[in-house]
Order: structure tokens, then C-alpha cells, then sequence
């Protein structure tokens, strides 16, 4: 159960960040990482879901969305009433928080790899199915039925956003072409993949370094809510993934995609869709707490909560 | 060689803008604009340019006063006061053939 | 004959243009992918020249950019009496056919590697060699003898432009260093080909959306001349490799590099020494439509002709 | 503390012009001048920036009124005609120490 | 609509200097500021901005006359005499709402 | 003995700088390769000191270091009395010289894997320590005791640096996780490092011929004084790497890393402290003469030295 490698990079880029190095990576590099990784997380999951696919888990996938849609809406009183935050910032931070994170979701892959440990490969398609609900709901949420809403805008950006519009495009392409097909684009999309993680990580350090200062502004209360929040997702994602009869590695993932905060698409449709939110805030949770919160220590705990549940239970 | 008097009008914005700034300004009517992209400090602390989320963009629209005046209002009922977002204006020269 | 795989992330990112996604890749991503790709392509071209290379080859060569330099002159009045274009456009779009697209040829080369058909390495030559050509003859039907033409300019440009250039200096480290020598770059440049051709065909299905708006406005024309245009020179491409004895696999790279249109240095070339003439044609039929052409219907067709007129004329 | 009062003459064109422009403007008498990677739309439509055969560049060159004028006559004569290309400039002062 | 009569001032310099003027442009009373990557070419020869050791950055603040003369000030004093750097202003109108 | 094809991509740079090519790599490319090859020289360093290291390094480092602080005390003098340099540059190209580049050091390890030649991994450390005492000395040599040093801006220039941040970071790193758990990274980290060191160096060919420029309007003594200090250095690094029981291998690399001259964190450390030094001077130096001497000449003229103190010495 000890750190995976490409963790320490996320500590060499917080360090840096916070260290004041002048190290930098280029804007137009951090793009082409993010293309290469959702591509590529995409891919994967089509040749999977082409190899795997059986009708019944239509039924489990409706089941997992409907449970997940659940944690925006637990979250969003706890920001509003306990947390005393603005409706719009509530509603924003609540539908970030039941959005997923792709780079989250990967590094339970490599820890699973790392720990021999077999996983149901469809469970990618979530990182597509669960972003959708969850912004509705955090839009709703911070209207509540009053003030217009950029509804046609947001739900553009949403589907046609980079982020899903290169998952679902990867997914489709790898079911397609399927294990075959895609074998000549291995030696890109598979095998740099984790290489390529190490050095996003390294800028991800350094983003959420900067992130840091926003949330020192704005006190304890989110950050606590950064760290309580995933367990309390991941604990529901542990029932629904053992319930669900998934093997244990798939149950660990699922409690990590729930407890995982959306740094991507999250952000990009609350800006438009409720612009009054500060963004500060939600990112500064996502990215500043939650995200290091869940590879350093959730990941592994999500893994041991997987265990239990199915020792337990057997 | 004619020239003509107009306002080169500046608007330094979040880069999320740049979509609907780029259907906008023709409908207003500027007839071209530059965009290049910036990074920078302001009310809404510093936006550092590294990351998509905290990088700005500047639009340059030369147009006449009438136009930088639509334009203007515009933005300030729009996104004004939501987002990260300043606007200043100078005096210009269009070189035409 | 199925669908390469690689051809489907041209799709995804012609949707991705059409469907206003705001997925983009960098500037400078495409600038790396292009030097890349050329550079890999050079040195591809290199190695084999140094196994390959015989004197008999110089006349072949000849005899292929002989016949090559008919398809300017077959296009130009096609565009100049049919098309009604004016002089200069004419002009400028027979130059881009004339000339060659690495990646539609890149393409070529993945199609006969999951044909497992052998093809004649040295072929990759004439990437560099047919270039300059159908510039110089682009430019002189545009002058027709009058008016002032900055030679200098464009000459340097198309020799020393990054296309020119890159493909040669791969050509020339290839032939120098040979096999063993690359050995050691072999997992740069030749195991990750495939992908990075994925991604950049990618891009260049953003860019083609972009093309198309430019098309609508000129009609119907130019989107037929893009069509039959390559059909015609691939026909004749068929018919020289057949003459000149190269394998199937040859014939059809022969084929499509003659139906191929340049859409990288023609359109710099022809910027500099036709100013007047409008890009947004040549761009748009080269790249907006015989690109995709090429890639989805027309290297398998030229494949099927290659090995009809072996098989008839065997 | 020394100023001069000078123009800041701006020219916003294709960025395969860059070259030309490089060698041609301290031969027109500019003492300088800086370059920046932009985009844009105009006349000739939008020229998004994505690929090199329709990104823009931009110059700035800060000079007097009489080079100003010699830059934009040059251009206007060698470049205006066929290629995407505005000018426009703005009295400025020049801080030098 | 309310508006202010401002400067625009502009530094042009080696990119080194980021880090350095981000921490100083406040402190000198500026409210934000702007920067953008460039090359260029003037009394330092070309910067031709491919690699970071000749690459320039462009700030831009909107600032009043009296925060520009105190920048202007500082930076002949700090930095103009052994970095590649120039410095420009013009007339400027901030729109704010 | 013969040229590592690597080097070919410099000369191939070099040629495009030098013949106006429009060939360009954008900037953001360059500071990605260059984060890539400090961390993968990092790791690669960190996994062989976690195999190798004894206290008895401890001592052998102590001298190596003390030795190299004899470089820029030579450079100097001969800089400012002979070459008759103002005090600021000469101490500023002093400093240069007693500093190392990581891309040569690269380049010799590159020569001695062509070369089937074993060599001391843990020599990588000494990319990071060679580093400061040469920055220091050059400012002590500027000042003389006398003006005001920015010491707090430059050292954390130094330490913080993206260079020497890099090249740490992936030294604990690489020890921290060890041989296996860097494995997952091997084919981003350790299988490309050649490919891309060969485009990188592609790049230097660029930015080396413009600076070749610079150095022309300032004579032959700096060109005499690029190529001769190099082997005066070296000279220096086989004595030394004989006298401590290395190998020819890494006797030679010794040599190579004092030869070297710093072209990323000597500048910049430099334009902070010494700012009234003339950088066009020490980066032309270095870059315009020094690299490509190294790399074209020095590094089998150091391998001959080594090779030829071995065995003379046994
Ligand atoms: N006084 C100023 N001068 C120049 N640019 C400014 C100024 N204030 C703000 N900006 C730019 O406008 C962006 C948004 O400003 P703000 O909404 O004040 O945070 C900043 O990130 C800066 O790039
Ligand atoms: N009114 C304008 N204001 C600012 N920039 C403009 C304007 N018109 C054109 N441009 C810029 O100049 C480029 C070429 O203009 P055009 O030749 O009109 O297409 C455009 O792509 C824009 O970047
Ligand atoms: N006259 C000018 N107009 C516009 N930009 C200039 C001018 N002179 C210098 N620059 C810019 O300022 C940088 C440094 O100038 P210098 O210190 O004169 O070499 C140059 O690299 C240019 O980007
Ligand atoms: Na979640
Ligand atoms: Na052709
Ligand atoms: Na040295």
C-alpha cells in the first residue's frame, strides 16, 4: 500500500509552486498533456468496453449515476448552512465536488497496476456519465427555479467541452477499432501513458500550489470539507461498487470517482452557467485540497475500505 | 494616403470570453479585432497564465467612437461584473490605401 | 481494405471543428508535430536509401518527375476555362496539386503496413523531389513571362522552408548514419510514428472544418476539381509505377503522391511569389476536401488500381 | 528625466510577413520594434491563429511622425493590396533615461 | 458610464525580468497590470524570442500620470542602464462601470 | 571513435540557423525538452546512486569539487589581462566555464553507451554540485568586495532555478523510489531520452547559430579561448578521474563535465548578479564555441585522454 512514483512528481511541482521556483510549464504543453491524457484514457476504455460490454450493465450504470447524484446534493447544504457560503458558491462547489477527475481516476489504475490488482475496465465510461448530472443539479441548485440560467451555452460547453468531447471521442474510437485496431497507437497511447501522468502531475503541483493562497483567504471550514467530503463519497462509491458485485480493484475506482472533484469541465461550465460563483473557492478545494487529499491518502484508504468491505462481506 | 480618426479600444479578459467576444463584436459593429494572449494582475488577484483557467486574453478593436461606446456598455452589462475584465480606450489613427 | 484506424481521429477532429467544440490544439503542438513527422519521414527515407540505393533508381526518378510535371499543366486550364478562376488562382491551385502531401503519403505507408505489403522505401525521395517542380511551373503560368516574380524569395523559401529542409536533412542523417546508427532513435522516431500521426491528423481535422466555410462560398466547383482531380493523377501515378516495375505497394504510394495535394509548402510558397492569388481556394479544396478524400476513399481505391493493373497486366 | 514625443505605429498582418518586415523596417528608420503572436478577424475574415497559414503577428514600433510615415507608405505599396494587414497608430512619449 | 483619465504605459524588456516586476508594480501604487510574451529587436540587437535567454515580455499597466512617472522612475533606476528595455505611454481612458 | 548521429541534429540546426531556414522550434517546445531531459538525467542519476552509493564518495566528491573550483580562478585572469575584458564579463564568462552543461555530459554518455562503456552512474550528482561554487566564485570575482550583490535573488536563482529544481527533484526521486519503482516510467524517462536530446539539440543548432553572430563582432580571442579552456579543463577532469581510481568511462566523463560550459543556469544567475556584464559575450562563448566543440571534438578527444591515462598510468 506505498506511494506510487508518479505521486512524489505531484510533490516535486507543490514544492516548486511553493518554494517560489521559476519553473514553469508552458501553457500550450499543459493543453497537449490533457488532450493526450483523456485521448488516451478514452481509448483504453472503448477497447475494454469492445471487449466487455454485456447488456446487464445498463441496469448497474443507472444505478451508480443514481447514487452518485445523490453527493451534490448532500454536499450543498453542508456548504450553504454549516459552511455559510453564498447560494452560487454552495451550488458551484456542490456540483464540482459530484463531478469527477480524470487524473484522479488514473492514478487508481496505477496504483491498482502496481498492486496486481484487476479492475472492470468499462468503469471509464463513468468518467463521461457521471459529469453530466452533476452540473445540471449545481446550476439548479444556485437558481432554484429564479434568474436565467445560459442553459444552451453550458450545455454546449458540457458536451462539446475538450474534456468529454475527447473522452467520448476516444471511447468511440477504441470500441471501433477495438484491441486490434488500436494495437499500431500502443506504443503512444499506452505505453507513454504513465510518463506522461508523472510530468502532469509535476504541473499539477504546481497549479495547486497556487491554488493554496486562494483557499488560505477563506478559512478552515473548506478545507475540512475538502478532506471529509471524498471520504464520505467514497464510502457510498465502497457500498454501491461491493453491492454492485464488482471485483475489489473496481470498487476501490468507483469510491475514487466519487470522491474525486471535477479541475476541468466543472470549472469551465459554472463559469458560464453561474458566473456570480468565485471560482476561487471551488477550484481552490478541487485542486488545493482534495485532489492532493485523494492521491496521497484516499487512494490508498478507498483501496483498504474496498478489502474490507469484501472480506467482510463474503 | 487617407486616415481616419477612431478609438483603439483594449479589453484585457478571462480567456473563457473569447468565444462569445468573437460572435459579439461584429454584431456590435467592429469590423475586425486582434486577440493575443496575456497574463496579469488585478482586482481578481493574479491570474498567472499557466493554466487555462487563470489565463487572460487582450482584444485590440479599432472603431469608431460610436462603436467603442456600444461596445463598451455592452461588456459592462454583460460580464462586467462577474468576471475578471478591464477596458481602456486611446485615441487612434486607421492607415488606410 | 477496412478503414486505418489513425483516419479516425481526422473524423473526430473534423466533428470537433463542425460541432464548434472548443477543443484546440496549440500552435506550437502542431509546429512540434510537423517537424517531427517530417523529420521521422527523412530519416525513414534515408535508411532506406543507404539499403536501397542503386544507379538505376536516377532514371526511374526522371521518368516519375516527368510525368509528374503534366499534372499542373493538365490542372491549370481545367481551373483556368472550366472553373473560370482568375489566372493567378488558377494558377496557384495547379501548383498545390502538382506538389505533394507528407501525410497523405504517411497515411499510405500505415495502410500498407496492415496490408503487410512490401513497397519500395526509396519512394520517400520523391517527397522532396516533386515539391519543386510544380512550384516553379505554379508560378510561371501565373506570370506567363510578365510581371515582376520575387524567384529569390520563394526560392529560398521552398529550399529552405522547415518542409523542404527537414525531409532532407532526415534523408541526409539517415543515409548517413544507416541502420544501426538510427538504431538507438528507433523508439523516437519510428515506434511512435503511428500516434503522433494520430494526433496530428487530429488537428488537421480541426483545421479542415475551418477550410470548408471557405469553400461554401466558391461553389460547387472546386469541391468536384478536389475529387476527380486526384482520381486523374493517381490514375496516372498507377500506370508509371506499373510501367516502371515497382511493387504493388509502390505503385499505390507512386499513385498517391501524385494524387496527393501540398498543403504546407505550396501554400508558403505561392504566398510569397503569387500574392495576389486567394489561399482561402487553394487551402480550401487542397486541405478541405482531396485531403480527406485522399485519406478515407482514395488510397484505398488507389490501392485496388494498383493491384488490378498488376494482376491485368501480368 | 529625458521624453520625446513619438508615434506608436501598430501593424497587424499575416505572420509570414514577419520575416520581410524584420529586414525592411530598420531600413525604413525604425530604431526598433516587438513582435507579439496574435489573432484576429477582418476583411479577410477569420484567421484563428491555429495553424501557422492563418495566424496573425503584431508590431509595435514606437518612432517619429516621419518614419511612421515611411513604414506606412512601404507597406502600403509592397503588402497592403494582397495581404491581411491593418495599421494604426497613437501619439506616444517615449521615457528615455 | 463613468470614466478616468489614465496613462497607458508600456514596458518592453527581457523576460528575466518578470518576477522582479510583478513584485515591484504594486508596491510602486499600480492597480493591475498585463503581460504578453514578444520579441523584438532594438539598441540589444535582435531578441528573437525562440529561446528564453533572448525572449521579451510586454507589460502593460493603466495606471495614473503620477504611479507611471514613479514606475518610469524606478525602472530607469533599477533596471534600464543593463537590460534590454524600453519604455512608452500614451493617453488613456478607463471605462469602468 | 566515430560521431554519435545525435550529433548530427546539432550540425543539421546549425545549418538552418546559418543558411536563414524559416525552421523554427517554438519556445514552449524548447523549455518542455528541457524539463524532460533534467528530469530523466535526475532519475536516472537518482536510481544508480541508489545502487551505488558508499560513504567513500563522500571524500572523492569533496576533491572533485575542490578541483573544479581551480577552473574559473584560471579562467579569469587569462579573461581579463590577456583577452582584456572588463572585470563584469570576465567574471561573468569565468563563471560560465567552472559551471557544466547538462546536454554535453548527455551527449558523453551517449558516446561511452556507443562505445560499450561502463561508467560511475553517480557522477550525474555532480551536474547539480559543479554548479554553485563556479556562480559564486564569478560574483566574488564581478565584486571583488566591492558594490552591492543581489546574493539572496541569485542564489535562490540558483537553487530554485529550473535546472537545478529539475535535476534534484529527479535525483530523490529516482533514490526514493529505486530501480523497480521507476520501471513503469522507463519508457517516457529512459527510452526516449535519446530521440529527444537528438531534437533538442536541434534546437541549440538554431540558437548557436545566432549566437555565432554575437561573437563576431567581438574577435578571435574569445573563438581561441571557447576551444583551448575546454581541453585545458579536461586536462584537468582525466587527471582527477585517474587519480581517484574511476574508470575510462568515468574518467572521461569527468573531463567532459569541467570542459563543459553552463548555457541555462549560469546566464541566468548571471544577468541577476552581474547584471553589467555583456551576456552576448559568455552565452556566444559558450554556446557559439564551446558546445559545439565538445560535442563535434572534445568528447572523443577526452575519450582518447582517458582512454590513454589508464594505460600509461597502469
Ligand atoms: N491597471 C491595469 N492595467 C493593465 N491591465 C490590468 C489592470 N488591471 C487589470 N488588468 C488586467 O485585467 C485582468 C483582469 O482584471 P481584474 O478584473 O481587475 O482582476 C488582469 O488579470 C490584468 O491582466
Ligand atoms: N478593426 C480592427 N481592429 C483591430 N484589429 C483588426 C481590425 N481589422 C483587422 N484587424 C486585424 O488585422 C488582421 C488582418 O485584417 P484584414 O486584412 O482586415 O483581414 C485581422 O486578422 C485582425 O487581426
Ligand atoms: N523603437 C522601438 N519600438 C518598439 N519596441 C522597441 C523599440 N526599441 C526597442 N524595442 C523593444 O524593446 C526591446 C529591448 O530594447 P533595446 O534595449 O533597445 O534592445 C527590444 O528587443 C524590442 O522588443
Ligand atoms: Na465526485
Ligand atoms: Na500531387
Ligand atoms: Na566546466
Amino acid at each position: 500500500m506505498s506511494l506510487e512514483p508518479v505521486v512524489l512528481f505531484f510533490v516535486l511541482g507543490l514544492a516548486a509552486g511553493l518554494l517560489r521556483s521559476d519553473l514553469k510549464i508552458p501553457g500550450s504543453i499543459y493543453d497537449a498533456l490533457s488532450i493526450y491524457l483523456l485521448l488516451a484514457i478514452g481509448l483504453k476504455g472503448g477497447v475494454k468496453l469492445a471487449e466487455q460490454a454485456t447488456p446487464g450493465m445498463l441496469l448497474d450504470g443507472v444505478l451508480i449515476i443514481g447514487a452518485a447524484i445523490l453527493i451534490p446534493l448532500v454536499a450543498f447544504p453542508i456548504l450553504r448552512y454549516l459552511g455559510k457560503l453564498k447560494r452560487a458558491d454552495a451550488a458551484s462547489i456542490a456540483a464540482h465536488y459530484g463531478s469527477v477527475s480524470v487524473v484522479t481516476f488514473s492514478i487508481g489504475v496505477a496504483f491498482l497496476a502496481q498492486a496486481a490488482q484487476e479492475y472492470e475496465g468499462y468503469l471509464i465510461v463513468f468518467l463521461v456519465l457521471l459529469e453530466v448530472p452533476a452540473l445540471v443539479i449545481g446550476v439548479m441548485l444556485a437558481r432554484y427555479g429564479a434568474g436565467k440560467v445560459r442553459w444552451g451555452r453550458m450545455l454546449h460547453e458540457v458536451f462539446f467541452g475538450k474534456s468529454i468531447f475527447l473522452l467520448l471521442g476516444g471511447l468511440i474510437i477504441g470500441y471501433v477499432a477495438g484491441p486490434e485496431g488500436i494495437q499500431p497507437l500502443d506504443k503512444v497511447f499506452f505505453d507513454l501513458f504513465k510518463g506522461a501522468l508523472a510530468i502532469f502531475l509535476l504541473e499539477m503541483g504546481l497549479v495547486a500550489a497556487g491554488r493554496l493562497a486562494d483557499l488560505r483567504a477563506h478559512g478552515l471550514f473548506l478545507i475540512g470539507f475538502g478532506i471529509v467530503m471524498p471520504v464520505v463519497s467514497a464510502s457510498l462509491g465502497t457500498v454501491m461498487g461491493w453491492a454492485l458485485d464488482l471485483s475489489v480493484g473496481g470498487t476501490m475506482l468507483l469510491a475514487a470517482l466519487y470522491a474525486s472533484a471535477s479541475y476541468i469541465a466543472a470549472p469551465a461550465a459554472m463559469r458560464i452557467a453561474v458566473p456570480e460563483a468565485n471560482p476561487g473557492l471551488s477550484i481552490g478545494a478541487a485542486l488545493g485540497v482534495t485532489f492532493p487529499f485523494n492521491i496521497l491518502i484516499g487512494i490508498p484508504l478507498y483501496y483498504w475500505m474496498a478489502q474490507t468491505i469484501h472480506q467482510t462481506g463474503a | 494616403m487617407p486616415e481616419q480618426n477612431q478609438r483603439l479600444l483594449t479589453i484585457v479578459c478571462e480567456s473563457m470570453l473569447e468565444s462569445f467576444l468573437q460572435e459579439e463584436l461584429p454584431r456590435l459593429g467592429a469590423s475586425g479585432y486582434t486577440v493575443t494572449d496575456a497574463r496579469g494582475a488585478g482586482r481578481h488577484g493574479r491570474r498567472g497564465g499557466a493554466w487555462t483557467k487563470e489565463s487572460n486574453i487582450k482584444f485590440d478593436i479599432v472603431c469608431d467612437a460610436e462603436v467603442a461606446q456600444r461596445v463598451v456598455e455592452h461588456i459592462n452589462r454583460e460580464y462586467k461584473q462577474h468576471y475578471a475584465l478591464v477596458m481602456y480606450s486611446t485615441d487612434a489613427t486607421m492607415h488606410c490605401v
